[in-house]
């Protein structure tokens, strides 16, 4: 088995998957005999990407392996293959995904309570059809109810290899500094006489640990 | 204000006799000007808020108030009058906004009350609104992050090369009818439900001839019209053919031709070069 | 509009369009004045071709236009990147091909509007692979988008003599209503009278063992 016919049924097989291929299903491409080391097949991966450089696509490495797929500086112009642009998911279904995403595994339930809304069936019917969440498993709680993760197409679509790659979820301010800000507040907003006394001391005895 | 035909007058001669709001003890009948939406936009306007948490934020923000130091009185005030606009349109009223009216009523109620000293770990009352706030807000902003990450098919493309397998050798799927009358009968039923997209019914023959004729004729030749007929078929093969000629015309799909009256017509694909197209 | 960027750009396009491209599709991806000549495009065809000698994949033409295909002597060892897995079609699969077959000829972007999500170019190849769709035209709106239907493979399959033959919608008040107001919008937008007896005998009979 020379090294070009390894390489070019990598490069084939990655350009006729569909889907993004897998260290290990790229090794089972190749008989026994012939299988290469994968140390070889990660030197056909750099030699593959190397050779994208000045090229309109690019091999990447998503959530379920390796993908070619085209620069996305040129995303522009190919959306004039089709007409009209990509339909866009609702804000609610980002925050439920964004919601399982960062929180995994959490119920619907919880996903609602931070929502503040209920989270509609056809919502989670979209992401599991779509097959970016799944149900893992079940709270033991009354009701059983189940509780959803992300998927590796998940990862794949939104081009990540990794959740580590998602950007850190913003940090809340110091409860001290609300307490702080609030008792603050509450003097001057209520236009009732309260006196200072008694709302430092709810402050501090609600904020424990602060002064 | 609310010349609709989804509004009829008694509701806005109600809001002109019933006090909006009380503001400072003073009735408000006219909504104030910084409220004010068109009636139409309203309903798109609250379509865009993800519910009571985000509505809340928003009236924050846009008065530019610091999320940890809301005026619980004026927040309730501007939300409140929201909620009352929302029912004088008659737009159906999600639960979570009126519960949250009542969570904001009672935590002002509470500010209200003097508190006995010994009452002193008392929480502040807004305290559990400000948490699940900055949690509510947390999560709305990664997901906005994740809307504007580059996605498959908006952003990025797989590149695809076609395989041919001469002998088959891929194992292939069966499907089934029934599976395939499913997957339509879903997908309809949400285009009824959400969009007002126009389903046209035919007579299935009709669109399959559709194919059939657009897969004969090409923007570069013209065919005689008499020979996108199929005489085998009889009177009802012509009928078919001919409903569906009225259809890619109708679509733009075909342009006739005909060079001098009862001369023969000749048909061929709209091309994007042809001046005279429609 | 330089010569690398166009290059990209048309390879780009041939690697994601998941359907072979025509000339005036691959001129319709450019605006009119960055538009190349069609010599120029021919000559990024020509050079892409001749890049590919040496790799896994060629670019040919075929009847509606170029793509991108796998060289004939990997298909063998490709066959083993399905091996063992059970093939499973997705419901956005399932929802596509449904579309095509009740409302053919019909655009991928018309399939997205109605689906409310992007139809992915693996959906279309695979459909195509298959060959249960093919192109039989192309709408005259900007980027010229090939219309779809459904083929004779496709009846073969699903053991039908002709789409009469598609079991008919099941009931839903809503989509009745719809049925029944598109029925009438027709019936005038086409201004001439079809009895429905007439109607009905046509699709019987203009069916089974035509073409």
């Amino acid at each position: 088995m020379n090294s070009e016919h390894t390489k070019n049924l990598i490069e084939a097989a990655l350009f006729a998957a569909g889907e993004p291929l897998s260290m290990e299903r790229l090794l089972a491409l190749f008989s026994d005999e012939e299988r290469p080391a994968r140390e070889a097949v990660r030197d056909v991966l750099a030699a593959l990407r190397d050779e994208c450089a000045t090229r309109g696509i690019e091999l990447v490495e998503v959530g379920s392996g390796f993908r070619f797929q085209v620069k996305q500086e040129l995303s522009p112009w190919l959306a004039r293959l089709w007409e009209g642009r990509a339909p866009r998911y609702s804000r609610a279904l980002f925050e439920t995904l964004a919601l399982i995403a960062y929180r995994q595994p959490i119920t619907r339930g919880e996903i609602e309570e931070v929502r503040g809304v209920t989270v509609s069936s056809t919502i989670m019917k979209t992401l599991l059809e779509r097959e970016w969440i799944r149900s893992v498993g079940h709270r033991d709680v009354p009701g059983r109810p189940a509780l959803y993760g992300t998927t590796r197409q998940f990862l794949d679509h939104f081009n990540l290899s990794s959740l580590d790659q998602l950007p850190p979820l913003p940090e809340t301010s110091a409860l001290d500094t609300v307490f702080h800000a609030e008792a603050e507040a509450m003097a001057h907003a209520i236009e009732i006489p309260v006196s200072h006394e008694v709302a430092d001391t709810d402050v501090a005895s609600a904020s424990p640990g602060t002064k | 204000m609310m010349h609709t035909e989804t509004i009829s007058i008694e509701p806005v001669d109600q809001l002109e006799r019933v006090p909006l709001a009380m503001v400072e003890g003073a009735p408000v009948t006219r909504m104030p000007l910084d409220l004010y939406i068109p009636p139409d936009a309203l309903e798109v306007f609250l379509d865009t808020f993800e519910g009571p948490l985000d509505l809340l934020l928003y009236l924050i923000k846009r008065q530019n108030l610091d999320i940890l130091n809301i005026p619980i009185a004026r927040i309730t005030q501007q939300y409140i009058e929201y909620v009352d606009l929302m029912q004088g349109l008659r737009l159906e009223l999600a639960a979570e906004y009126l519960l949250m009216a009542a969570m904001l009523a009672e935590i002002k109620s509470r500010m209200l009350l003097p508190r006995p000293p010994m009452a002193a770990e008392e929480e502040d009352p807004r305290a559990e609104l400000v948490r699940r706030l900055q949690e509510y807000e947390r999560y709305k902003q990664v997901a906005e992050q994740l809307d504007a990450r580059p996605q498959l098919g908006r952003d990025v493309f797989h590149a695809l090369a076609t395989v041919n397998l001469a002998e088959r050798s891929r194992p292939q799927p069966t499907v089934s009818l029934e599976e395939l009358l499913h997957a339509f009968h879903d997908v309809m039923q949400r285009t009824v439900m959400y969009t007002h997209h126009h389903i046209r019914r035919e007579p299935l023959s009709v669109r399959e001839r559709m194919s059939h004729v657009l897969s004969l004729v090409s923007a570069d030749t013209f065919v005689e019209f008499s020979a996108l007929f199929p005489l085998s078929e009889g009177r009802s093969g012509v009928v078919v053919t001919f409903l569906a000629l009225l259809e890619l015309i109708r679509e733009s799909l075909i342009e006739l031709a005909q060079s001098e009256t009862w001369g023969p017509i000749y048909v061929r694909a709209a091309s994007a070069n042809s001046g005279d197209t429609k």
